[in-house]
Formats: C-alpha cells, sequence, structure tokens
C-alpha cells in the first residue's frame, strides 16, 4: 500500500519535472502577478511595505488556484483516474498522493521565491521569516481544500472557473490568518497564535478534504 | 423492458403534503408581511441614535437570518440525500439556493443602504457584511455548480458534496472574519448590532422575521414542485426516445 | 475465488441502460458480453469492476459485495478500457513499471516480452502506434497478475499476428485459475469461454 | 396632509429607508414571478407527455381489468 502510494508521487513528481512547463508556469505567474502590484500601486516604498504581506499571500493564493484543475483532469483524460480507483491504494490515500506531489510541484516553488518578492516590496527580515512558516503551515489546506474543488469539476467543461469559484471562499481563513502572521511579526507581536491556527487549519483540512474528494471522485467515474 | 422508475423519481407523498400546507403558508406570509410592515413603519418610534433608519433593520436582519438558516436547511438536506439517497432531498437544496441567494443579496443591499447614513459609505468592510458577502459566493458557487452537470443524480450529489464542505468552513470563515474586522476595527464604527434592542422595535423585526421565513416556505414549495416536475419531464423525454 | 453479479440494473443520467442483467464466474472460467453497441456492454463492465454505482442489484466476490467491503475485491482485478490509461511523457518500461509496482508484483521486462514491446520499451509512449500503445496497456495484465481480467475492446487497433497473442495469453491466464470478463466484437476463439448476450438479460454457457 | 409628508420624509433619511424596502419588494417579487413562471412553464411541456400517457394506461387498463395503482 505505501510502496504504491510512493509509487503514485514519485509518478506525479517524475511526470512534472519531465513536462517542466507546469512547474515554471506557476512561478512566472506568481512573479509576475506580485509585480503588477508595485506598477499599479505606485512605487512608495511604505505603502508597499503596508500592502506587502496581503499581496504576496493573494498571489499565493491565485497561483495556487492555477495548477489545481490538472491535479485530477489529466488521468481522467488518459483512464488512469479509472485504474486508480480500483486499485489497491484506498481512493484517500490516492487524493493524498496527488496533494502531496501538487504542494511540491506548485506551492513549494512560490515558497521558496517568496523571500525574493517580499524584498521587491521592502518587507522587512523578520516579515519574510514570518511569511515563509505561515506559508508553510497554511498552504497544505489550500491544496487539500482545492482538491475536493477539483474532484467536482473532473470532466466537466470550464470547470477551471468553476473551480475557483467554489473553493476562493474557503481560502479565506487561511489568507486572513496568513496575513495576520506575517502583520504581527512586522509590528513585533507575538505570532505563534496566528501560527497555531494555521497549522489547524491544514490538519483540519487534512482529516475532512481526502474523504470528500474521494467522494468526488467517485462521482466523475461513475 | 423499460421499467417504470417514476417512482425514483415521482414523490407524490411530497407534492400531495406541499399542496395541502401551501395556501396556508403563503396566507400567513401576507398576513405578517403585511402587519410587520404597518408596525415597522408606523408603529415603532425612531431609534434615538439612528433616528429613521432603524426602520431599514426591519427588512436588513430577516433577510440575513433567512440567508444563513437557508443554507443550513441546504446542508442538512444535502445530507439527508447522500445518506438516504431520497430524491426529494436533493431537489429541494437545488430548490432553495435561489431563494437563500436572493435574501443573502438583500441583506447585503440594504446593510450597505444603512451603512451609509452611519458611516458615510455605501460599503464598509463590517465582520458581518464580509461574512454575507462570502456566504453569497457560495450560492453562488453551489448554484453555478448545478448548472455545469448534465447528469442530474450526479450533479445532486456533486453538489451535496459541495454545500457539506461549504457548510464545515462556515463557522471557520465567521470567526475568521470576525477577528479580522476586530483587528482593523477602525476607532469609533457602531457595528450592525446598534443599540440594544428594545420592545418596540422587537416585536416588528421578528413579526418581519416571520414573515419572511412564511414567504420562504411559500417560494420554496413552487420550487421543489417545479423541479420534481422538471424531473418527471426529462425522464418522460428520454424514455419516450427509448420507446 | 468466484466473482457473482445479480439483477443488475444501470441507469445512465435518466436512461435506462441495461436491467436485470446476471452473471457468474469462478476460477477458469471466462464470459463473453455481446449485445450491440448502446447495449451497454462498457458500462456492465464498469459496474463489475467496481467504477459504476448500478442503480439495482450487486456485484459480489467471493460472496461479498463490493460495495460493502471495497477493500477485499480493490486491486484483485485489472481493467483494460477504451483508454490506454499511458503517460505520453513517460517510457512504456517507465508507465508498466508504475502500473505493475502500483499492483505490488511486478514482472515487467516478461510482460515486454510477451508482446514485443522490448525493441520500443524506452521510447516515450507519447510517439507509439495505436498497437503498441494497446499491446503496452495490455501487458499490464501480465506485468503484475491479477485473478479477474475485465477487458473492454481488448484488441481493437491489433493485427491478427497480436490478436493470436493475446488470445493464447487470455487462454494462459484462464488455464492458470484466472477469471475473464470481456467485450469484443470478433471471436478470439479461446475455448470454454460462455457468453452473456445483454440484449436479452440472460446468460447462456 | 403634512404629517404625511413628514412621514415621507423619514427624518431625514427618507433616501436610505424607502430604497431599502423598495430594493427587497422588488427582488422578492421578481424571485416569486420567476419561481411561478417556471412552474407554469414545465406543466404546460409536461401535459403532452401526461396525457399520451393517460391514453396507454386507459387502453391498457380496458384491455386488462385488475386495477392499476397509480404510483
Amino acid at each position: 500500500m505505501m510502496a504504491g502510494f510512493l509509487g503514485l508521487v514519485r509518478r506525479e513528481l517524475l511526470l512534472a519535472f519531465r513536462q517542466g512547463s507546469a512547474l515554471t508556469l506557476t512561478l512566472a505567474f506568481f512573479v509576475i502577478a506580485v509585480t503588477l502590484f508595485p506598477l499599479g500601486v505606485g512605487p512608495e516604498l511604505n505603502i508597499l511595505q503596508r500592502i506587502g504581506p496581503g499581496v504576496l499571500w493573494v498571489g499565493a493564493l491565485l497561483s495556487c488556484l492555477l495548477t489545481l484543475d490538472r491535479m485530477f483532469q489529466a488521468d481522467f483524460e488518459d483512464g488512469s483516474l479509472d485504474l486508480l480507483m480500483i486499485g489497491r491504494v484506498p481512493v484517500e490515500l490516492v487524493v493524498l498522493a496527488k496533494v502531496v506531489s501538487h504542494w511540491l510541484t506548485s506551492i513549494l516553488p512560490l515558497i521558496l521565491i517568496t523571500p525574493l518578492l517580499a524584498v521587491s516590496l521592502n518587507m522587512p527580515f523578520d516579515g519574510i521569516v514570518a511569511m515563509e512558516f505561515a506559508l508553510l503551515l497554511g498552504s497544505p489546506a489550500l491544496s487539500l481544500i482545492g482538491s475536493v474543488g477539483a474532484g467536482l469539476t473532473v470532466g466537466l467543461r470550464r470547470g477551471g472557473v468553476l473551480l475557483s469559484l467554489m473553493v476562493l471562499p474557503l481560502y479565506i481563513p487561511v489568507l486572513i490568518f496568513g496575513v495576520a502572521a506575517v502583520e504581527a511579526a512586522i509590528a513585533v507581536l507575538p505570532m505563534a497564535s496566528h501560527l497555531s491556527l494555521l497549522a489547524a487549519m491544514s490538519l483540519g483540512a487534512l482529516v475532512v478534504c481526502p474523504v470528500a474528494a474521494a467522494a468526488a471522485l467517485r462521482l466523475a467515474v461513475d | 423492458m423499460a421499467i417504470d422508475f417514476h417512482k425514483y423519481a415521482n414523490p407524490t407523498r411530497f407534492l400531495r403534503l406541499a399542496s395541502a400546507v401551501f395556501p396556508w403558508v403563503t396566507g400567513a406570509a401576507v398576513l405578517l408581511l403585511v402587519t410587520g410592515l404597518y408596525m415597522g413603519l408606523f408603529v415603532a418610534p425612531e431609534d434615538y441614535q439612528q433616528g429613521e433608519t432603524v426602520r431599514i433593520m426591519f427588512v436588513h436582519v430577516p433577510a440575513a437570518w433567512m440567508g444563513m438558516s437557508v443554507y443550513t436547511m441546504m446542508a442538512v438536506s444535502a445530507a439527508a440525500g447522500l445518506i438516504w439517497k431520497h430524491p426529494v432531498a436533493d431537489l429541494s437544496a437545488k430548490a432553495a439556493a435561489p431563494i437563500g441567494a436572493c435574501f443573502t443579496l438583500l441583506a447585503l443591499v440594504t446593510g450597505a443602504l444603512w451603512g451609509q447614513p452611519m458611516w458615510g459609505t455605501y460599503w464598509v468592510w463590517d465582520a458581518r457584511l464580509t461574512s454575507m458577502l462570502i456566504l453569497l459566493f457560495l450560492y453562488l458557487g453551489y448554484m453555478a455548480l448545478w448548472g455545469s452537470f448534465d447528469d442530474h443524480s450526479k450533479a445532486a450529489r456533486a453538489a451535496a458534496i459541495l454545500v457539506l464542505v461549504g457548510a464545515i468552513n462556515i463557522p471557520v470563515i465567521k470567526f475568521s472574519v470576525d477577528w479580522w474586522n476586530t483587528l482593523h476595527q477602525p476607532a469609533s464604527v457602531a457595528t450592525l448590532d446598534g443599540p440594544k434592542i428594545h420592545g418596540s422595535i422587537l416585536t416588528p423585526l421578528l413579526v418581519m422575521g416571520a414573515a419572511y421565513m412564511m414567504l420562504f416556505l411559500s417560494v420554496f414549495i413552487i420550487r421543489v414542485k417545479a423541479e420534481i416536475m422538471d424531473r418527471r419531464l426529462q425522464i418522460m423525454k428520454i424514455s419516450q426516445l427509448q420507446e | 475465488m468466484s466473482l457473482t453479479a445479480t439483477d443488475l440494473t444501470c441507469i445512465r443520467g435518466d436512461r435506462l441502460v441495461f436491467d436485470k442483467a446476471a452473471l457468474s464466474l469462478s476460477a477458469g472460467q471466462a464470459l463473453w458480453v455481446k449485445g450491440k453497441n448502446g447495449a451497454g456492454k462498457t458500462s456492465l463492465l464498469r459496474v463489475v469492476a467496481g467504477l459504476l454505482k448500478p442503480a439495482r442489484g450487486s456485484v459480489c466476490w467471493n460472496g461479498i459485495d463490493i460495495r460493502e467491503d471495497p477493500d477485499a475485491y480493490q486491486g484483485h482485478c485489472h481493467y483494460i478500457g477504451h483508454q490506454d490509461a499511458l503517460k505520453p511523457v513517460l517510457t512504456a518500461r517507465e508507465n508498466l513499471t508504475f502500473w505493475s509496482t502500483y499492483a505490488g508484483v511486478s514482472r515487467v521486462a516478461e510482460a515486454l516480452e510477451i508482446f514485443e514491446l522490448s525493441r520500443i520499451a524506452d521510447m516515450p509512449a507519447g510517439i507509439l502506434s495505436a498497437g503498441q500503445k494497446k499491446r503496452t496497456n495490455l501487458a499490464r495484465l501480465v506485468a503484475s497478475p491479477a485473478p479477474l481480467w475485465i477487458l473492454d475492446e481488448p484488441i481493437s487497433s491489433l493485427d491478427t499476428h497480436y490478436i493470436r497473442l493475446f488470445a493464447d495469453c487470455l487462454a494462459a491466464h484462464l488455464k492458470d485459475g484466472g477469471m475473464a470478463l470481456f467485450a469484443t466484437h470478433q471471436d478470439l476463439q479461446v475455448d470454454g469461454v460462455g457468453y452473456l448476450d445483454l440484449n436479452g438479460g440472460g446468460t447462456r454457457e | 396632509m403634512a404629517e404625511f409628508n413628514e412621514f415621507l420624509e423619514m427624518g431625514g433619511y427618507a433616501a436610505f429607508v424607502w430604497p431599502s424596502y423598495l430594493v427587497s419588494a422588488v427582488v422578492l417579487t421578481l424571485l416569486v414571478v420567476f419561481s411561478v413562471r417556471r412552474l407554469r412553464r414545465i406543466e404546460r411541456d409536461l401535459k403532452p407527455f401526461e396525457e399520451r400517457r393517460q391514453a396507454r394506461r386507459n387502453r391498457t387498463r380496458s384491455s386488462r381489468t385488475e386495477p392499476l395503482n397509480d404510483t
């Protein structure tokens, strides 16, 4: 069972690296989206610092959405999803493997590049550190909640738009406490509570979302 | 060979009950609306602080109540639909969504109209208004999901999953939005709670609340009946195809 | 080992696909599902594989309903559908290795050998011909053994040589006590195969 | 008459109180109207099918004697 799970994650990573585009697509979008804000809002550093955390978090949220609808769609189109559903590995674990690989290929690159963009938004050092922790703790929830949306929109025409309409409202708590953690760090206030809430959201999503996504996938192959 | 699966999609028991209850519910709705409006507009005194704008509360608060309770009702019927596979449960969630969305929209519009005299701008990121806005997105997402399936039973189950996941998230969203609001609380803003509500304002509010509930029930019965008939129409069209 | 399905009714999008279908298979037996287009052959195979939920009736593996206890059934059957479940970016060998390790036992070299795929094993699956892709998909059956084969049009896009090759493979599988349920338009000439005529809804040995 | 005007003014907030009641009335009536129209349309589309089914049922009932329970 575990071999199957790890095998699936390895295959997903292999696919992502072979088709480099998926990786760079998310990164490029994130960088471009974030750099739009200084162009729109103006170059005053104190304004940029004020909106920095929000811009980075909204950017991360939207970039994570980009690759979400391909999470199951590719397997649905080439027939692999059928086999994954009746294979030895329970469907919930299949969903988890997909979430882990989505997190590694789409969200980890964002976390690695965030410090660079944070500097461009004039974010102080401890703000950047808080941002990294907040992203690390909160982003699993993004992938997990996203997997439910991806499962529900497998095989639907214009599923991508529907996916964002369904999933973004559910991202709001992660956004609020993600930004709060960074702002608390910048203002040298305790941020432990925010980070623990982010972690709680991710753990909560870990319990609920694979079950919901698995039910959605059973629907898709039905 | 075509089995008669009208039983599968033709819950006559519900239809009989609905048409029996419908006249009473509609009558009650009209009656309560009239009394509520009369009490709200003429009898209730103006508020010492907000003046006449407090009367907006009589259409704002019931709409907000209904927006939230309809979503809860949808979550319960979705769960019933998934667990007991009862066709009426899925249909009732689908029928209730547009009504809930209308109430939420009304809560937002009247909330903004109430906010203007108090805060000077139509839209203030007040915790409750923001939560209402997010609730509206959840309704739109739910209705959009129904629209993008052509197979009815798959749409029903998918929508049920979405509304249940949404319902689990509502307390988290409510908590985080309320907390977010206190974090960015501008100093002197009176929140939507307004003054402690005393008798003369409370009674019209409750009457209007009951009126909105009855109104919901009567429109709900119309819509569920339409959904059931629509299901029967689709099945008949397809079985005609098969003969 | 036994597979039985009783009184299966399948409804797809308000359309009745088939009704009161029933079948039973035990070790060494195979069943050829016949029926004209749209009779619901694919739906029947997907119901038996556990992908499709029947509106009525049940599929039992060793007497246990596969819906009640999916773990007992999952992983015991191979499903060959219309699509080949191959990732175009991965080579045939990599695809096969993934699916076989996913199922547990991995005999990829032997499978490639049997289906004469060794020559193209290391080319990206995307550039293979339809026949080669189908053979790579069929190689999955051998790469990791499973008692039950559920095959939907297994020999479409294969030429006669490889149809014969697959028929021998199927015969060997049955001889080893395996079971198979397949839908195809050509007769595989494998002896001891009963057939299920979906139009009539009854089975005849 | 003056009292009526004063009532209309809503203590100077007429521009907010009346629109909120108006919007509520408009949205709710539209909801009711659309719902009722949808029900009528579906019932109209269903009529031919119902009649055909009734006709078929009468034919079978006349050819068979035992009662047919209407599901």
